[in-house]
């Protein structure tokens, strides 16, 4: 993949993200305080903890979804708040929510979604829905696919996204055994590729690199 | 009498024998309608007070008659479609909605064209064109509800449920209406127990027009079912058979 | 690649595929597009049937009519402007595109008032003429509604942007965003009685155009800011 | 235990429930309850605004505004019947309790019309004096609205559970129901101009009473019908 | 539990369900034909299958949410749709989605749900919700609950519903290592008692019970 290459490239400084101190409590509940971590170019990061224990919160914040957090957070050295859009076009999130429209078909959804960060043509498009296993559902309306298909679609963006850092937020729910396979080799090419994946799930990745953990369960409370 | 049902229900039935009809449809339509036409254009005398405009009449009234029976026709496909969960039903049900609302148009289109030279105005809150009006907002639910839901099956159903309320509605809407204030043609004028009362020369070619129409509101739905027909059918094998020897 | 490096791709191109997607998804629900008509017909003529059907009568409530008609038209077609998108997580991607906001929601706001907005006064004089306003005030009502609508689209989009997180639908949206549009509505259908009372109504379409041009560089912002709020 | 043992619970006690639910989620979002209300008075007070302010010209659309304005605000309540409970997957709880669903969807009905219908209907005279109503028509407004709005409720909520599938909100529903209820607003908007008037209105009560009584025994037929249809 | 008791006592005859030759297509796409199985008292049954195979269909025909196919269903030997309210009410479905209302306490979410199918005390809830790892969350508003969290409120619904034939559509996820011990035990439970279990989910059941598989792959297309 090309991005990869481009990826190796800039990677100068390999220090990419920077949390800092990071607090945050919901309804009087203190999910976690003084939460310090790093992710560097080529890391592959867990993030782990019993239901409720605030993954999805501390995904949405470092993305700046969620702004209700104490603490800092630094891309490449800098704060986000003052280079939003640079961080941004750095960033790939995919939520518990797939962002996929049911009325456009597969092929119709990736084509607005990653035009936002990149140009992209058509083959590019089917390309990556073949290789997300999606052959031949490029004009099905994603309306009629399966939870596990339109799941699919959505891995399919990450194919095409130009984006340096992936946070990827329980991506692994409703993808059979051969989509969890796929999913779990894309990961490893990309960190491969100088870029970094912050991912969690239940289940026990099994991936040829050393996968760094992030446990919230002794944070919370 | 199941077994006629059943067989009544199969499309491919349908396919057949529509193919055997529509020639003679044709025939009677052209009949019907080149008499009828130039009877009332050219030999129907002067009203003596409306003048020639009375000649709209002659489309008017059997398009509007027609529009009147398209409710009821959806209506009854639809219970079959509940029912017998008849697909051919669902198929003209489908296939009538936006026929009965072009016919709606129509009619009131050339109402409003004789409303000019009768009361002035293109638009009068009448009761009858009003109900009329609501009709076709009606069939417009129909026919917007039909393409807003994906599985066709489910659309089929919903179509037949929304019908069937329409189709009890409609005679409360058209009372209501009637109720609520009136100056429009009373039905009595033209209907055939009094037309002494207006002679045969004015209600004769009007009959004679309203079956022509009639046969060109029936052609059309059979052609249009039938496309759906082929639609559906698509994947079995009579179609392809059909299509095959269409190639040639 | 990297954070550094310039954004891929430029936010023209980001603003045109917005657009066209939104453009899309109204073009794959065809007959979606004729509710905002249907309602506004609907709604138009229910009015001879619960006040009266007495031409003199129609004639001097039409314009206001019409013009109400048009404003809740617009303001329930809002309803779909976000919605969708909150709820399968395509919206978290817009706000998370490297593109400034504004203009996604510009193309968000534009695509709608298209499909939505525009029809409506195309129909516009056909109702006119059915409550028996005066045919000289037709042009009046296009224009008006012409200025008009797009900014109940601009106003309406920032309620929705409020609101879409939330559970109720619909009411708690007019609820909002109809007082904002109140101006608009009272110069709008002011306009419109007045041309037939033969004054002139440049003026007015003066002030629905500054407040357009308000609305357009403005209301865009307050969406963008609404929704990083919504989805919070 | 098994399939063959009778159901364990009576259906009055799960329509008991289910109404004490739908009742309690409002509750919940109180001020979600205010919306009907707030919409009610809003499109109401905008005719003055958009019409005239002129007090006769008012007093004769009065009676024929508030009716329109509150079919509209019932309609729009609406679209919270089902959707909620759709998206959430409440809906095929419901479908699937071994329970008669008629029971079920009227009492979701009733809530809804506790909820949304009965404040509008107290809420009216004020309306109807803002408009200068003869004061001699409020008992017959009151009335007119406590035989209507019910039967905007269920029939709505057949055009609900139509839609209730539907990616595209609130218009739809509208289109599909509005028509369907003329012939209330029609009887009801007559019966409030009659009495000022001074005529009999008995027969206009009687007439809404006979569609109420309908309404009330086939529309929660058909709703549950059309709900099967919808979860499908 | 009462429940597996009185499941012992009136199971006379063990055969629940029966499919007898189902057929379903989907958008021109046949997704099984001719399907005949059928569940005894005490079956476990995985629905298996690829993404897009037909499981989630296949579980909603089952129960009756979709009507979209040919074939025959029998409960107890006799056709469902002569008998809906009794098979209704032997059943318990679990979709895709949860069945929470995000604005109701998880308490007052079972209160309904529950009383759909038998008397419930308030009692009797809270120890559901605390089996399921919820204790203290009974007051609190779903919609702050994260998702697993959620998850487990239905789960919850399972434990306190009489039905004796359980339709679980991926019930899994979103649910850490400690949920899905729960569930799984809880469904051992159920078939110990009688009671009948058809789940579709990606993940390895590790369950003492012999587990009965039903593989959809082989009959799509
Ligand atoms: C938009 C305007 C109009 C609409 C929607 C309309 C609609 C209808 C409808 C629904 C019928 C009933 C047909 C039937 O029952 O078989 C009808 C019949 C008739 N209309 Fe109109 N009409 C309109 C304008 C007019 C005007 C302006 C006139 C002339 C004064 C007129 C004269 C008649 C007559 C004479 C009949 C035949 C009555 C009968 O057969 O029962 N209509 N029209
Ligand atoms: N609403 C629908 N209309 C038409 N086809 C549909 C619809 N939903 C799903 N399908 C098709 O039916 C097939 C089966 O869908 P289903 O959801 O049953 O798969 P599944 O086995 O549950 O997959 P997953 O493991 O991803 O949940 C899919 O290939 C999909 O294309
Ligand atoms: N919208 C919200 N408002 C307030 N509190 C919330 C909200 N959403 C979640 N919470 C609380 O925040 C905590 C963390 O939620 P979060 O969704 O981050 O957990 P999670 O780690 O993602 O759990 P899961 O593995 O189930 O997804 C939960 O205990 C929940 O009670
Ligand atoms: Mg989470
Ligand atoms: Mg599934």
């Amino acid at each position: 993949m090309s991005l990869n290459a481009e990826a190796k490239a800039s990677s100068s400084e390999s220090r990419l993200l920077d949390a800092h101190e990071l607090f945050c409590e919901r309804d009087d509940r203190v999910l976690f305080s003084g939460l310090n971590f790093s992710l560097d170019a080529g890391d592959l990061m867990q993030v782990q903890g019993s239901n409720g224990s605030g993954k999805t919160t501390l995904l949405r914040i470092l993305c700046g979804l969620n702004s209700s957090y104490e603490g800092e957070i630094r891309w490449q050295g800098e704060d986000i708040h003052d280079m939003r859009e640079e961080f941004q076009a750095a960033l790939h999130y995919i939520g518990h929510r797939a962002g996929v429209n049911k009325v456009l078909t597969a092929r119709e959804n990736l084509r607005w979604s990653v035009a936002l960060h990149r140009q992209v043509s058509d083959t590019d498009i089917d390309d990556a829905l073949a290789r997300v296993g999606l052959l031949g559902y490029a004009d099905v309306v994603c309306r009629n696919m399966s939870a596990g298909q339109q799941q699919r679609v959505s891995l399919a963006g990450l194919l095409l996204s130009p984006a340096r850092l992936w946070v990827l937020d329980e991506p692994f729910t409703t993808l059979d055994v051969k989509g969890v396979k796929i999913l779990e080799n894309l990961l490893v090419q990309h960190v491969e590729g100088g870029g970094a994946v912050l991912v969690t799930t239940h289940h026990q990745l099994d991936v040829a690199w050393n996968l760094r953990r992030l446990n919230l369960d002794g944070l919370s409370r | 009498m199941w077994l006629w049902f059943s067989k009544l229900g199969s499309p491919k039935w349908f396919y057949e024998l529509s193919s055997k009809w529509l020639p003679w449809l044709y025939v009677a339509m052209t009949i019907l309608l080149s008499v009828g036409l130039v009877w009332a254009l050219l030999f129907v005398p002067q009203d003596y007070q409306q003048g020639d405009t009375i000649r709209i009449m002659y489309v008017h009234v059997p398009v509007a008659s027609i529009s009147l029976a398209c409710f009821p026709l959806m209506a009854v496909a639809g219970v079959i479609t509940l029912v017998w969960k008849m697909k051919l039903a669902d198929m003209v049900a489908k296939c009538a909605a936006p026929i009965g609302a072009w016919f709606t148009a129509v009619a009131l289109a050339t109402g409003a064209i004789w409303g000019e030279p009768i009361w002035g105005t293109w638009w009068v809150w009448d009761a009858r064109l009003t109900s009329m009006l609501i009709q076709f907002f009606l069939l417009v639910g129909v026919i917007v509800l039909r393409s807003a839901i994906e599985s066709p099956d489910s659309a089929a159903k919903a179509c037949a449920l929304l019908s069937i309320v329409g189709a009890i509605n409609v005679p409360i809407i058209k009372y209501s209406v009637e109720w609520w204030n009136t100056l429009h043609q009373p039905a009595s004028d033209f209907s055939m127990d009094q037309n002494s009362a207006t002679g045969p020369e004015i209600w004769v070619p009007l009959v004679i027009m309203i079956i022509g129409v009639y046969c060109f509101f029936v052609i059309s739905l059979i052609l249009s079912t039938r496309n759906e027909v082929l639609q559906r059918e698509r994947k079995s094998k009579w179609v392809v058979d059909i299509v095959n020897s269409a190639k040639g | 690649m990297s954070g550094k490096s310039p954004v891929k791709v430029s936010t023209f191109s980001a603003f045109r595929a917005t657009l066209r997607r939104d453009l899309l998804i109204a073009l794959k629900r065809r007959n979606d597009m004729l509710n905002p008509l249907m309602f506004f017909l609907i709604v138009v003529s229910l009015f001879p049937l619960g006040v009266s059907s007495d031409p003199a009568e129609l004639t001097r409530i039409a314009a206001g009519t019409v013009w109400v008609a048009a404003l809740l038209a617009s303001m329930l077609s809002l309803d779909n402007l976000f919605r969708a998108d909150y709820e399968d997580g395509s919206l978290e991607q817009l706000i998370l595109s490297p593109q400034p906001l504004y203009f996604m929601v510009l193309a968000k706001n534009i695509a709608h008032w298209l499909i939505s907005g525009l029809p409506v006064v195309i129909m516009s004089p056909l109702l006119a003429y059915m409550l028996y306003l005066p045919s000289e005030s037709y042009w009046a009502l296009v224009v008006t509604l012409l200025l008009g609508t797009p900014v109940l689209s601009l106003f309406g989009s920032i309620g929705v942007a409020l609101t879409v997180g939330l559970g109720s639908r619909g009411l708690i949206l007019a609820v909002i965003v109809l007082p904002l549009t109140v101006p608009v509505l009272i110069i709008g259908a002011k306009a419109v009685a007045d041309v037939s009372l033969g004054l002139d109504v440049s003026m007015h379409y003066a002030l629905l155009g500054a407040i357009l041009a308000m609305a357009f560089t403005l209301a865009p912002f307050a969406s963008a800011g609404a929704l990083r709020i919504s989805v919070n």
